[in-house]
């Protein structure tokens, strides 16, 4: 045995010379590390999930959508601190109006406009032309590209689904044949010209992925277009490791930008603290920014709270209590003069019902009633508090804050928790226990077994679902729960195979038209998950599409909104308030609701930065 | 017909007074007996397993879905500490008064508004206090984690045990006919196993998770049967080979040699004379795999392909309990990782005790 | 004589499972003179190689007790009261041991040559080169052939008398004072016993060391031993010169073990057994008659084998497969009420004929006709019926009953299948008719295998093959596994039920003076060839061939052998 | 030797088709539609089946299943297009198009040769392998080393102090140890270490190999070892006791040689052969790294990527995948039976 204690002695003794000599090692790693940063602004954050690609035609997925707000310049954008949003130019001379009846929309790009450099250029300086924006909003449907954001063009440019019919048929998309409705009518003019009105085409113009793209660059880059983002805008792509991390670096050839705006809010001291830092500068101040994908709650809380990271957005809401007790900042976050910025989201959750389901679908009252009374008795108060922990509101209606159409004055009673009440409604239309088996059954005496889809990796749909099978039990009835995987989840609802699931919808644009027509009729298969098919309401959907934002428009909205609380397609769930928790040496941030990134608009301490580093 | 035979010393009518001469699984409890870990593990482990028929018949934990406390109710021992959780529950969200919106109008319901309203009057609703502790604090739901605990215990052990004892016996079969039969179909069963093991474990689950998930003959066996499978399915391969090396060895032993001389058929030396000596073999991996597939469930979970809503394990527990240690909710982490350990330990080794018992040699 | 090794009052104990104790040897004392071979002779059971083991101190610490007032004195030193270092120091230079199975005695992992030279280092000033050729010296006077190559052999390429001999030059490597020797031969072939055996005697002579000789065989005694110590139940019996032993045995024990063994130049009716010589009236004179063996014309042929042959198949290289022989071209006839003896050296091919005529292995090619049906031809439901007309005793007592049945459904079970008894009843009372015929009381029938010795197992393996009232009956080395004692009791069993039943045996063994006293006829085989057939006393006294006549000069001759002076 | 080793990997050949075929059954026919997980938020039947069409799910089974085994096959595959076209295998030669610019090269780009690619990131399936292993393998051969060598080693103690309280103290700890689940193990120490003292970082992963291996890796390395540990230790004590109560070291002891001799020489060299077993069957595991370390400690390795593939039914990345994975495996299973002629001069290659 004393030979075994020896052993174990001079095994510590290796370890404790190998831990010097780490420590050494790290020491000199580290002192390297500072010395670099003293240099250069090096933002470091992290994402809530892995990013797919930068093909600005080819994803979807917001993470990587926000990145590219940084490569790439939309022809509009958001005033930086309007509120609610404002559409301002970014690479034309001004918004256009809708002519023709609001079916025409014509684009005039500043001249000397340039793209990053890039090999593809052949080292020349290649500006940015009106054909760069044909040729963008042309991939997005060429079948290769396969966009997820290819219904933005689907009926409704003039002679663009002739071509894509015409392409398909001769199995060759030509980029070089002309689009009826697509009209460069000089090196920096494009004119769009429209099926019907939509007042809301100009806001495809403000999304990051309607932007212009060097056919050039694209081409070259064929094989993989989603690691060679070459545009106009702050930031070039300096490395990147897929889903694990994300340099971004100062475009040497940008044209700079100020912050430019008149809808600051002086109420709002955000708003002034990023006027007062931004104000007067020329944009962007941070030269280098790293973004890490971290999945795991956890390890993205902790990574901010060891100040891996010089902000976290989006802070897990299990944490919130941490950082945020009670809605106050954390004793320990105030010591270290973090400083915390809510903010709604323009996006909504819902539970779906299909209306195609024997059992919850139907329109006739007894129907309804059914569908109604399981929404009474869903106790939303409890997601709000115990899943969401308290980090979001009630939804209303479909519309959600900071969305244009959103009512502040819409409250639909028959959402709130009522337990007699759903009670009543089910004992009055004869949903009561027949068989005696203690479960409530329909009014034809089959039994109601009610079945909720959740996606299988996803804690909180599963507490949505805990909650729902509570609530069900309460007023005595039977509801099983199934995870899937996404693949099949997307699948089932797509073809209304499922009774009920959990959605959410985030805004593309900030219209409540880009909810509405979740329950359009004829969007059914296509983003209609719940199969609704009211006349009443596909006819107001149709009618409000024709008109510019306006009162007129806003009563079309509240009557759709009323019918869908009437008829209880959905179970409204939430809107979230998400929580961003800034250290002290970040400045100017300020979070949009539109716009994911914020790094155009923020600066830096750097001596504060280190200060706290070397904690 | 093998069955009868096996009974015949019993039934026999020239039985004569004698005591039932003790077999081998009799010697190996007399062994198991003094044992004295072995035997303190089995106690934990029964205690365990009447835990798991207690629950199941609803004599404890009937309530463990009842939410009694507030939210993340501090455990009794710690009533003083703060539980900000539960304060911000109480806290109303809606402050602001708007008017509802009137429906009147366009709601299939409105003919039947007077009534609606007239049988919710007489419905009396009675909402009872909540505890602001727990004997070992309460979930986010305000249940009780003890509870929680016990009933997580019969999810998990019906799963651990059912999935191994599914798992040996689909292991047991095919490595019993790839063992004695050896041939083609010992090369085909053996083709099948190496298919099995060069594909990633974690592979594996997601896939056969995939197939139970999508497949619409499967659906009425999602939940608890559904993790039983996929763990039977993904987790027999060990059995497979240690029972196929087993009857290997045994397939040449002389007993069976003789059997074979006094004309007993293929699946009477398979099953009759061989199954019975490698048997302990199967009760040892039983056990192993029981500990084993426990453990897997919670990764199931994690990956959320554990246990539905409605019911509760410590899979599912540990998965939920992730983010609490942060917030200082330790215990539901503590309550299931704790439980866990506990019977995971004596199952242990009571499987350690198990295979010395039960160790051939010693005979 | 000077004595080297004096054991006095020997007392060792082992803890068994649940505080049992087992007291193995119950204070033992004899010597060992210098110069000298002293035999331990014992049956299994009997404490010999406790004794022995517990002398150089390698019994399981754990569990083995060797009580305070046990003296090991061994050049004036108490070994059992030397400290680990010290007695270390003396294991394998002046005490050394060599074991039962070479096999697995040596450390598979490592070269001969580096285990013989491990010796030397531990215990010489040798440097690694010198050890390395004084190793290579031993190996070559422990008479293995090449020994610089050898030295680099790993020990599972050298054959079983070849790892005996490293062993050996292994223990001798030291010079020694004290070789113990552990039943050295036992698990060897008859004729590279005599070899091993020989080399003993021989190293003996010229390094003049003691040997202590630990064997169950008293005949291999005689060849070598000058004193020899009987014991039986961890007690000493007898203890004398090996002249008083074999010729004036005091002790009935003695006696028995001395004529319990069958020997090449008597054939008694009946072999006697211990009980005998402990009965007061001693040996029933009538069965020490002298029984006549052979075939005789007119004797009726029940099995009648020709030109049997069994390949294997082994796969080698990519697609290629390699043929072995087992068994080439054998052919003879068995009569019936008469036995063939089956006699060869291990890998001979001589338990492959068995298991190829009751269809154990399938035949190459080859007829066996019994009744005139050829047996190989049958399809698998017509050859059932013929199935329980052969039947077959293995060797090992302890695996050939299934453990987790009892005696009852073993002996039941060959019975429902071939459909004999009407009903369980019946059966049932057949069975424990059976068993009182092997000699096994009635309470039997309920209790399991492993509560029997190994003799009982052997009864009740025949038994079992008596329930199906077989014609032949084949003895695989039934008997060779069983102490000498129990051996004739089984021998004389198998005896009586041939005489009673008429029964004709194929009785395979190695042991040629078992074979000789069993057999009517004997088939001898080499390496899957027959090598010569005929008449039992024929082939022991006229044997025709090269290989027979080897190994007819293997067989140990006992005492009368060693009375012709070789030193 | 040279034909032993032909004839295995002969006999490669057959599993491997069973592991494809198993997992094309599994993934591919019975799995999700990765065309809708593709397809975006908004979505009509044309685009889907563009989609379907792009990826080629919308042939028959046995003809996927055929171009799966000509991909892994070749390594390449080229868009469906030109399979069906030209009804030829693609050459080898004609891999991604070069900088040229116009439209026809674009066209051809399009429907000639290239390397098999993610559905959903459209990078290189090769490249993600390849890329992603790396951080696996920095995890995994430490873990393996430590492992390995910290079992030997202690089981060497404690099999030397056999039955002691020293013995059994240890072995009733490693009971404990191995019953905690390690995702327990990871959220306490991630919290622990990371958080709370401070002496790792909670996560992250660089490009230095070095800033990974002395600042990121050691906390999920000494995680995994402790988890490995306790059941490798048990383990090898077992394989050590058995080995003790072999013949030959009785013969040893018989020559004299030191009990301490006895352990390190002879029963350390005999115990090493279960041991190699042990590690052959725990060796393929590392090239799969361990998912949970991996998603907790944000390490961009594979078992992580297997995990998104899956969820996100990126069929080509789990094919290859899993065809890698399953001929690592295969070869590793190889080398070991070749190594135990090292280890085992007993073994022969039959």
């Amino acid at each position: 045995m004393g030979n075994m204690h020896r052993m174990i002695l001079q095994k510590l003794n290796i370890a404790v010379m190998a831990r010097v000599a780490i420590a050494l090692f790290l020491a000199t790693v580290l002192a390297q590390h500072v010395a670099v940063a003293a240099e250069k602004k090096v933002l470091k954050i992290a994402f809530r999930a892995a990013e797919t690609g930068f093909d600005p035609q080819r994803i979807e997925d917001r993470y990587s959508v926000g990145i590219c707000e940084n490569f790439f310049d939309s022809l509009l954008t958001y005033d930086w601190l309007a509120l609610p949003v404002k559409l301002v130019p970014q690479i034309v001379d001004k918004v256009p109006e809708g002519e023709e009846g609001g079916t025409r929309f014509t684009f005039h790009l500043k001249p000397g406009i340039f793209f990053a450099d890039d090999p593809a250029f052949n080292g020349k300086r290649r500006e940015l032309v009106a054909k760069d924006m044909e040729y963008a909003i042309k991939r997005f449907r060429d079948p290769v590209n396969r966009s997820p954001y290819s219904w933005l063009f689907e009926d409704k440019i003039v002679g663009f689904d002739e071509f894509v019919d015409a392409a398909k048929k001769n199995d060759k998309y030509d980029y070089d044949k002309p689009i009826e409705g697509i009209q460069v009518l000089d090196k920096y003019t494009i004119s769009f010209k429209l099926r019907a009105p939509d007042y809301n085409f100009l806001y495809f113009f403000a999304m990051p992925i309607v932007v212009p793209v060097a056919r050039e660059v694209i081409e070259t880059y064929a094989a993989d277009t989603m690691a060679h983002p070459v545009g106009t805008g702050p930031y070039i792509l300096k490395e990147w490791v897929r889903r694990s991390k994300i340099v971004l670096e100062r475009n040497p050839g940008y044209r700079g930008h100020v912050l430019n705006t008149q809808y600051a809010n002086p109420d709002d001291p955000w708003d002034n603290d990023a006027v007062k830092a931004l104000t007067g500068k020329r944009l962007p101040l941070i030269d280098r920014i790293e973004i890490s994908p971290i999945e795991e709650e956890q390890p993205r809380f902790l990574a901010f709270m060891n100040r891996e990271h010089d902000y976290i957005e989006e802070t897990p809401f299990a944490f919130i209590s941490q950082l945020l007790p009670l809605g106050k900042l954390a004793p320990a976050m105030l010591k270290r003069q973090v400083r915390v910025q809510r903010t709604e989201e323009p996006e909504i959750t819902w539970d779906a019902f299909n209306m195609d389901d024997p059992i919850v679908g139907g329109y006739k009252p007894e129907n309804v009633a059914f569908r109604r009374a399981l929404i009474l008795a869903h106790d939303r108060s409890q997601e709000v508090n115990i899943i969401r922990r308290g980090q979001a509101s009630a939804t209303m209606s479909p519309i959600p804050p900071g969305v244009v159409g959103y009512d502040p004055n819409f409250k639909a009673e028959d959402q709130e928790y009522n337990l007699p009440r759903a009670k009543a409604l089910l004992d009055m239309f004869g949903y009561v226990d027949k068989d005696g088996d203690g479960w409530r059954d329909m009014p034809d005496g089959r039994p109601i077994i009610l079945q909720f889809k959740y996606r299988a990796n996803e804690q909180e749909g599963r507490q949505i679902a805990e909650l729902w099978v509570k609530c069900m039990s309460a007023i005595g009835i039977r509801m099983t729960t199934v995870a899937v995987q996404f693949a099949d989840l997307l699948k089932d609802r797509k073809v209304g195979k499922f009774q009920m699931s959990n959605l959410a919808w985030i805004a593309d644009y900030p219209d409540g038209q880009n909810f509405l027509q979740l329950l359009y009729g004829p969007n059914t298969n296509i983003s209609n998950d719940a199969r609704f098919k009211l006349p009443e309401y596909d006819r107001l959907y149709s009618a409000a599409l024709k008109l510019p934002d306006g009162p007129e428009r806003s009563k079309l909205y509240r009557e759709m909104n009323r019918l869908i609380v009437a008829y209880a397609p959905w179970r409204l769930g939430v809107n979230r308030t998400f929580s961003q928790f800034i250290n002290p040496w970040v400045l100017g941030y300020k979070k949009h609701p539109i716009l994911y990134t914020a790094f155009k608009y923020l600066d830096i301490d750097v001596p504060a930065q280190q200060a706290s580093l070397e904690q | 017909m093998s069955a009868a035979f096996m009974n015949t010393p019993s039934t026999a009518p020239a039985a004569p007074l004698h005591q039932p001469s003790p077999g081998l699984w009799m010697l190996a409890w007399r062994r198991l007996k003094h044992d004295k870990v072995g035997m303190v593990s089995l106690a934990v482990v029964i205690i365990f397993l009447l835990m798991m028929v207690g629950s199941y018949t609803g004599l404890i934990a009937k309530n463990w879905s009842k939410e009694a406390g507030v939210s993340y109710a501090n455990p009794s021992f710690m009533a003083g500490a703060e539980n900000l959780e539960a304060v911000r529950t109480k806290a109303d969200p809606n402050a602001i008064k708007i008017e509802p919106v009137d429906l009147s109008d366009i709601d299939p319901l409105a003919p039947r508004y007077k009534e609606w309203a007239e049988r919710t009057a007489k419905i009396k609703t009675t909402e009872t206090p909540r505890a602001e502790t727990l004997p070992f604090g309460g979930d986010k739901w305000g249940r009780d984690v003890l509870q929680k605990a016990i009933k997580g215990a019969e999810t998990s052990i019906f799963v651990g045990l059912f999935a191994a004892l599914f798992a040996v016996f689909i292991g047991t079969t095919l490595g019993a006919i790839s063992g004695y039969m050896g041939g083609k179909i010992g090369d085909l069963l053996e083709w099948f196993y190496n298919v099995f093991t060069s594909i990633p474990y974690i592979l594996l689950i997601l896939a056969f998770a995939a197939v139970f998930a999508s497949s619409p003959q499967l659906a009425a066996y999602k939940g608890v049967p559904m993790v039983v499978a996929i763990l039977a399915f993904t987790g027999w391969t060990g059995i497979y080979r240690l029972i196929r090396s087993e009857y290997i060895k045994h397939a040449s032993r002389e007993y069976v040699k003789a059997a074979q001389a006094i004309g007993a058929s293929n699946s009477r030396r398979m099953f009759v004379h061989i199954l019975p000596n490698v048997s302990h073999v199967c009760l040892v991996q039983l056990s192993q795999h029981v500990v084993q597939f426990i453990k897997a469930e919670v990764i199931l979970s994690y990956l959320g392909l554990g246990v539905p809503v409605d019911s509760v394990s410590w899979g599912t527990m540990l998965a939920e309990a992730q983010s609490e240690l942060v917030i200082g909710k330790w215990w539901q982490l503590a309550a299931a990782g704790i439980s866990m350990a506990i019977l995971v330990t004596a199952f242990s080794m009571l499987t350690d005790s198990l295979r010395d018992a039960l160790d051939p040699k010693i005979k | 004589m000077e004595n080297l090794l004096e054991v006095k009052n020997l007392n060792v104990k082992f803890r068994l499972d649940g505080n049992q104790i087992f007291e193995a040897v119950k204070g033992i004392s004899f010597d060992v003179p210098k110069n000298s071979t002293v035999a331990l002779v014992g049956e299994s059971g009997s404490g010999k190689s406790v004794s022995a083991m517990s002398i150089v101190r390698l019994l399981p610490k754990e569990t083995a007790i060797i009580s305070l007032d046990s003296e090991v004195n061994f050049e004036g030193h108490n070994l059992l009261r030397l400290a680990d270092d010290k007695m270390r120091a003396i294991r394998g230079k002046d005490i050394s041991v060599i074991f039962q199975e070479p096999m697995s005695s040596l450390n598979p992992v490592f070269t001969v040559g580096d285990q013989i030279a491990e010796v030397l280092r531990l215990h010489t000033r040798m440097t690694r080169k010198q050890a390395w050729s004084r190793a290579e010296e031993l190996m070559n006077e422990v008479g293995i052939p090449n020994p610089k190559l050898r030295m680099n052999s790993f020990p599972h390429e050298l054959s079983g008398g070849q790892q005996q001999r490293v062993m050996i030059a292994q223990a001798i490597a030291c010079e020694p004072k004290l070789l113990i020797a552990d039943e050295p031969t036992t698990a060897l072939d008859v004729t590279i016993q005599k070899q091993i055996l020989d080399l003993i005697a021989n190293l003996q002579q010229r390094h003049q060391m003691s040997v202590l000789f630990i064997t169950h065989d008293l005949a291999v005694v005689g060849e070598i031993a000058d004193h020899v110590v009987v014991m039986q139940s961890g007690e000493i019996k007898e203890k004398a010169t090996a002249k008083a032993i074999f010729e004036t045995p005091q002790h009935p024990y003695t006696k028995a073990l001395l004529s319990c063994r069958p020997s090449v130049d008597q054939r008694p009716k009946r072999l006697p057994v211990i009980a005998d010589f402990l009965r007061p009236e001693g040996v029933n004179k009538d069965n020490l008659v002298q029984r006549k063996r052979g075939y005789e014309a007119g004797d009726q042929i029940v099995l009648e084998v020709k030109n049997l042959s069994k390949k294997f198949t082994l796969k080698d290289g990519l697609f290629k497969r390699r043929e072995v022989v087992a068994v080439k071209d054998a052919s003879f006839k068995l009569a019936r009420g008469k036995t063939l003896g089956l006699v060869g050296e291990s890998g001979s091919g001589k338990t492959t004929v068995g298991l190829t005529l009751m269809r154990l292995h399938n035949a190459s090619s080859g007829e066996v006709l019994f009744d005139g049906v050829d047996l190989l031809k049958l399809s698998e439901k017509d050859f059932l019926k013929y199935k329980r007309r052969i039947q077959i005793v293995f060797q090992n007592p302890y695996a050939s009953l299934n453990p987790r049945f009892t005696v009852g459904q073993i002996l039941i079970e060959p019975m429902k299948i071939h459909s004999i008894g009407r009903d369980e009843q019946e059966r049932t009372s057949m069975a424990m008719a059976l068993l009182t015929r092997v000699g096994l009381p009635d309470i039997s029938f309920y209790k399991y295998p492993h509560e029997f010795s190994g003799g009982q197992r052997q009864r009740i393996a025949i038994a079992r093959c008596l329930t199906m009232k077989p014609d032949v009956l084949i003895c695989d080395e039934s008997v060779s596994a069983l102490d000498v004692s129990v051996q004739a009791q089984v021998l004389n069993l198998l005896q009586d039920l041939q005489d009673e039943y008429q029964m004709s045996y194929i009785f395979i063994s190695h042991d040629l003076a078992v074979v000789k006293y069993i057999s009517d006829q004997v088939m001898v085989m080499s390496e899957g060839d027959v090598v010569e057939v005929a008449n039992s006393d024929e082939i022991y006294l006229h044997p025709q061939h090269e290989y027979t006549r080897k190994l007819l000069g293997s067989i140990p001759k006992g005492w009368h052998a060693s009375t012709v002076p070789t030193a | 030797m040279g034909a032993y080793v032909l004839r295995r990997l002969w006999q490669m050949i057959p599993t491997l088709a069973g592991v494809m075929l198993l997992i094309f059954v599994l993934f591919n026919w019975v799995g999700g539609d990765p065309a809708l997980v593709l397809a975006g938020k908004i979505t009509n039947k044309d685009q889907i089946e563009n989609i379907r069409k792009q990826l080629g799910v919308d042939q028959p089974a046995y003809v996927q299943l055929g171009y799966f085994a000509f991909e892994v096959a070749t390594g390449f595959t080229c868009t469906w297009k030109s399979y069906t076209d030209k009804a030829e295998p693609p050459k080898l030669d004609a891999k991604t198009p070069g900088s040229a610019a116009d439209s026809a090269t674009k066209a051809k780009a399009n429907s000639g040769c290239q390397a098999v690619r993610s559905w959903a990131t459209n990078e290189e399936v090769p490249k993600i392998l390849t890329t992603r292993i790396t951080p696996t393998l920095t995890i995994m051969i430490p873990v393996l080393i430590l492992e390995t060598l910290l079992g030997v080693i202690l089981a060497i103690g404690v099999a030397y102090a056999r039955g002691t309280l020293t013995d059994r103290m240890i072995m009733m700890i490693c009971t404990v140890a191995m019953s905690v689940s390690f995702l327990v193990y990871i959220i306490v120490a991630q919290y622990i270490f990371g958080f709370q003292l401070g002496w790792f970082p909670v996560q992250g992963w660089s490009d230095s190999f070095w800033k990974n291996i002395t600042y990121y890796a050691p906390l999920p390395i000494a995680l995994a070892v402790f988890v490995g540990l306790a059941p490798a230790l048990r383990l090898y004590r077992s394989f050590f006791l058995d080995e003790i109560n072999n013949e030959y070291v009785r013969t040893a002891r018989a020559k004299g040689v030191p009990e301490k001799t006895v352990m390190m020489k002879h029963v350390l060299r005999n115990a090493m052969i279960p041991i190699l077993t042990n590690i052959g069957i725990a060796l393929p595991g590392i090239f799969v790294g361990s998912f949970l370390l991996e998603t907790f400690f944000s390490i961009p390795g594979l078992g992580r990527e297997i995990l998104v593939a899956v969820n996100r039914s990126d069929f080509p990345v789990i094919k290859a995948a899993t065809v890698y994975l399953a001929m690592v495996t295969m070869i590793i299973n190889l080398l070991v039976d070749v190594l135990y002629k090292a280890v085992d001069p007993r073994v022969t290659f039959k």
